[in-house]
């Protein structure tokens, strides 16, 4: 299988379904030149500037414009360039995108995806480093994606694009350059099917987005400890595959649920309290989370690593949860 | 009904038009008069805006109108999604929460759509279908289609963001949009004047490069003229047009609100100009008996009274509609599309 | 003590913080008027349209402006009418108030008042009844305050003005007819104090807002079938009350949380896997959440019913959960 | 230096003001090309974004400016925060990420601050300071106070929702603001014009009842000039007031942009207009000496050499400053105030 980037798979998933579908369409800031990250670079050239549309300082009118847009035939690609952005346009998104379909009884669809780049990357501060994932589980109506890998990115960005319900797509910048296998043409990843990617017995450990690197190295540590942890990618968050979690822990009895995000109201708490309603039988000891402290994201690199889920962090609380009984 | 001012007669009135426009105009007014009396009783559960006084808006834009042309409106949308083309049976279901409203009772008076006429609804946030009306917009020129994007808006909605942000997005990608500004100079309980700075909407929607013209939106042959004229250029390809409409609300914000911080003299006199009465008297001038009008407007009433009582008889929406039209994948369980 | 309603209860804490302190102003639509509850009638002509100020349909103005004048000086209640509209806002609040402190190292405070009503009041639909509370909870820097009764509308929403954070406070639309004792004058309510409601030793019921009122009554009910609930009123999320809930907890062995709010990443789901992480051992049997199904809310009645947490829905998972081991 | 082209020199030149202007843009260049520097050793870890000729805007606005007058900027804010008076030790300190940051090292570039000096902030958010600078203003009016607020943004700003819902607000409440575009033609990589519809920043200011002149932002004197009447009729609590200055970004838009999307011979020609060269062209006809203005130029650089190896000496941020200044009651177990 050819090897790509993140980013190129997730360029190779756009410009595959503008090829396939012509109501496909991009819209966001500085996407003329590639946009921020490079993540367009060559597709104005390939599809024109009426379907890689260059958009003014306006993230209110790049979604709300796409609600209409995507009510009316077409399928908005919004490029939000920080998911922290996307906070200039939460009316659009989860006022009117979200409840469409269900407040107007099913009259109409919006079908389109929200691309928010998240996670913490160069130093970039309080206002560009946010992952407030949750947030979008929280709202009915909304899919919310974090792929991890480039084969995901190439797999889900194409099941956004031809999903019929808003997605709020959230690509980890800081895994942009990341290379891997990926599969061409037709691959497409389902929504609400987890990867295992790594099989264990003794705890599983829950993750999405670029933590689920973070988890893997803990799993190699973890077992010079002789403790064989599951790995779960988790890939989207809403659905999310709590079959797949549920069969672990049953396994296991032992969940542990890492992300990059606050622990506080992050998707860990939906998950560590949905596994405990439902298997609380089968858990051997408490759950843990590691996550981010419920603080702003510093500047300054020792500062920021202080909120960083390192592999460490993860071996820690692994062995603790082992230790348990 | 409070004797209307005379009314400037032009010497060319299109008599056929505004008849139509009378009737649709007693149509609007009979629809939320009944609705009101519904509200009364206690059939509507949620807040109804009532855009009395304001009818020849709705009839002077839809008139120009194709099925397949959008429109967008506000909260205050019965007149706008009646006129567009909606049942009022489907409405009148809508409003009372039941089964066969336009939105399976799950919108009520807020939310009034109805897609298959191309209303893309009402909204429930002020300045959010200026978006939404833009993008429609841009799609239709995507796809290379004909047809045109109108949205409606409050005088209120010219202070949001969206207002900025839709304007300018239309004017440089040079959309087939006509931004109608419904100004019944009021927001809410506020006089809009107070808390807009500036000469007003058109100059606004100027300094975006975008034309505007102010009209008298209680003359409906006026607002009906000038948007025809105005939708031309907008239909020929030549980007946005914005039309300020000058009306007044002449019932409460919403249908419990009195009204109380506006003197009683003021209302007296806007009922005066009332666009109805005075399209009944310039077609009296022009030749119409009194009375053809009378029972046309009574025919209006008891159309919508007939229709409030099929509506009140209509059944309440399955409880499993709570869950269907969310989103085709549930999560956990992954229980099937709707 | 004197009978008062929860909304005259949160006027006269305005009054009585506006009286004692000239920097405290408010800003919102329609004041003037007395706001859309009527829960500033009068003020304006207390305190004069300066102090009371009529805003127009800017909510991002109306907190960015806050968030300006609250780091010059001044401490201003920020009025959003409907908590769903503070979504327009959502830059101002998120990314502006809540960080401003941390990003500029603590040079600056930004001691606003963000009242946003929420819940499902009068058919009001997908765009007038939600509950958001658990978003606001995962963003460091804000409180986040959610009173019940009409002592603490007051009580909290003095002690919100004097606060030197950002407070998001949140009133319950249908709570503001609802009469009760209201101490006089100076009555301050601590952020992070729960209540408890009631006594009890079979199960602990944690709850805020509106559904306390919804719990108290499910508490009746279960006496009479020999279940002893405590119920816990949390006040306010953030800071929450952990010690008092733990306390409960470890007592009766039993959790059961209840809020309106939608499930799904929703604060009960923190506090559930708050309490499973901290005391896995006392726990008798899986915890329950009594929340909103993840749908928007519809207009009609009996739609807008099927997601309501009602004193039969409480019951039933507290008995559920007792028979459980 | 690419030589200037001859500058328009004044017969009334207030040469001692020259002079210092002349000096402060040299600091301002000095400060970010050893910032520059400082990136491309590795001592910066986050994003900047340099203003370098631009200089003419922060030493023309601030010339006017009191301590407590208060000036919001932007993400290309280090020209306005070293003029407004904050200390360049503390500003480059705040680059590095260390301790004595004028933000502790939590903020960097994006949100450089100095709250002593009435600098209350870049932003990370376009446009988002056009609202805090109309809410400084609101307090000041509310107060009584004397002082006014400056907001400088950019020619990207015009086109998000607050720039509206801020002038308009500033507007109805008279309040004392100056709001300041500083259009150096771009946003990010996007030519601002094909972006923005109308007329330009002026025209929607005064849209809104704002007057509004343009001026040649690379002329330090011409906005030095304006702002100061322009702020006399502010402070006189004459309401808000608007300047649109034109100016050319030459760096690209983030220090490791290398603007490819633009021709060289662009560039090189708006060189010939740089501002601080142009400044020099105008002292050396009014009699100073080339060698004079040199000499006063490297003493800048030297002077900010001197504070890089001062802040590339400082030590981090202690990791406890993680926690500190979130809020004052933590939440479980409520850890106190920080
Ligand atoms: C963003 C937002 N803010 C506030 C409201 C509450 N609200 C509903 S209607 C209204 C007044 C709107 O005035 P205008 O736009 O003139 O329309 P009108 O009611 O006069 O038809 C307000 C403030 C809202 N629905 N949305
Ligand atoms: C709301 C928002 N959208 C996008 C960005 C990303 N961004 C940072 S600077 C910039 C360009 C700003 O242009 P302008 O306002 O002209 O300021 P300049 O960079 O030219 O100084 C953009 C798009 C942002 N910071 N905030
Ligand atoms: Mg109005
Ligand atoms: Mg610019």
């Amino acid at each position: 299988m050819p090897i790509s980037t993140y980013l190129e798979a997730g360029k190779a998933a756009l410009a595959e379904e503008m090829r396939r579908d012509g109501t496909v369409w991009a819209l966001g800031e500085d996407l003329g030149r590639g946009g921020v990250f490079g993540q367009y670079a060559g597709l104005a050239d390939l599809f024109g500037t009426e379907r890689i549309v260059d958009a003014p300082i306006s993230e209110a009118a790049i979604m709300g414009t796409a609600v209409g847009a995507a009510m009316t035939g077409t399928r908005p690609v919004v490029e939000m360039r920080f998911s922290d952005f996307a906070l200039c346009a939460i009316d659009e998104l989860v006022n009117q995108a979200a409840k469409a379909r269900y407040m107007f009884g099913g009259q109409t669809r919006v079908p389109l995806v929200a691309r928010e780049p998240v996670g913490m990357w160069r130093s970039s501060a309080a206002q560009h480093s946010q992952s407030l994932e949750s947030w979008y589980t929280h709202i009915p109506g909304l899919v919310v994606v974090m792929p991890s890998t480039p084969a995901d990115n190439k797999g889900l960005l194409k099941t956004a694009i031809r999903s019929d319900d808003p997605v709020v797509y959230m690509e980890h910048k800081d895994l942009w350059g990341l290379q891997g296998e990926v599969p061409e043409g037709e691959h497409l990843v389902a929504f609400g099917s987890a990867r295992v990617v790594r099989a264990g017995t003794d705890v599983s450990i829950v993750s999405w987005s670029k933590t689920v690197h973070t988890a893997s190295e803990a799993a190699a540590e973890l077992a010079g400890h002789g403790i064989d942890a599951e790995i779960i990618d988790l890939r989207t968050l809403w659905p999310w595959d709590q079959e797949t979690v549920s069969a672990s822990v049953v396994k296991t009895g032992r969940l542990l649920v890492a992300h990059e995000a606050v622990g506080v109201s992050g998707f860990g708490a939906e998950i560590v309290a949905a596994i405990c309603e439902q298997h609380f039988e089968s858990l051997r000891a408490a759950p843990q989370r590691v996550t981010a402290p419920r603080v702003p994201i510093a500047y300054s690199p020792p500062l920021e690593d202080c909120v960083r889920v390192t592999a460490a962090r993860i071996v820690e609380a692994a062995r603790r949860l082992m230790s348990e009984r | 009904m409070v004797k209307p001012s005379p009314p400037q007669v032009s010497a060319n009135v299109d008599k056929r038009r505004l008849l139509a426009h009378y009737r649709n105009m007693c149509r609007v007014r009979a629809f939320e008069e009944t609705a009101l009396e519904a509200l009364e009783e206690g059939l509507v559960p949620g807040p109804l805006h009532l855009s009395i006084g304001q009818e020849a808006v709705a009839s002077g834009v839809c008139a120009n109108l194709a099925r397949d042309d959008i429109l967008l409106s506000t909260h205050r949308g019965h007149g706008h999604t009646l006129m567009k083309g909606a049942s009022p049976l489907a409405m009148m279901r809508e409003l009372l929460g039941r089964e066969g409203g336009c939105c399976g009772g799950k919108g009520g008076s807020m939310h009034i759509a109805d897609f298959s006429v191309g209303m893309l609804g009402a909204n429930g946030v002020v300045g959010a279908n200026i978006l939404i009306a833009t993008g429609a917009a841009h799609a239709i020129k995507l796809k290379g289609e004909s047809r045109v994007a109108v949205c409606i808006f409050g005088d209120g909605a010219i202070n949001r963001g969206p207002f900025l942000e839709g304007l300018n997005w239309a004017k440089i990608f040079a959309l087939p949009v006509l931004f109608f500004c419904e100004d019944n100079q009021f927001a809410a309980t506020t006089r809009s004047c107070a808390v807009s700075a500036g000469p007003g909407p058109s100059a606004r929607a100027r300094s975006f490069g975008i034309q505007s013209v102010t009209v008298n939106g209680n003359d409906v042959l006026e607002v009906d003229a000038i948007v025809r004229d105005t939708l031309a250029s907008v239909r020929a390809g030549q980007g946005p047009r914005f039309i300020h409409a000058l009306t007044y609300r002449l019932a409460g914000h919403t249908a419990t609100d009195t009204a109380g911080y506006r003197d009683g003299d003021e209302v007296a006199e806007r009922w005066r100009q009332d666009p109805i009465a005075r399209a009944a008297a310039m077609l009296v001038d022009a030749g119409m008996a009194a009375s053809e009008l009378e029972d046309m407007n009574d025919e209006a009433g008891l159309a919508m009274r007939a229709v409030l009582d099929e509506a009140r008889a209509s059944p309440w929406p399955e409880d499993r509609h709570t869950h269907t039209h969310v989103q085709d994948t549930h999560g956990p369980g992954l229980v099937g599309g709707d």
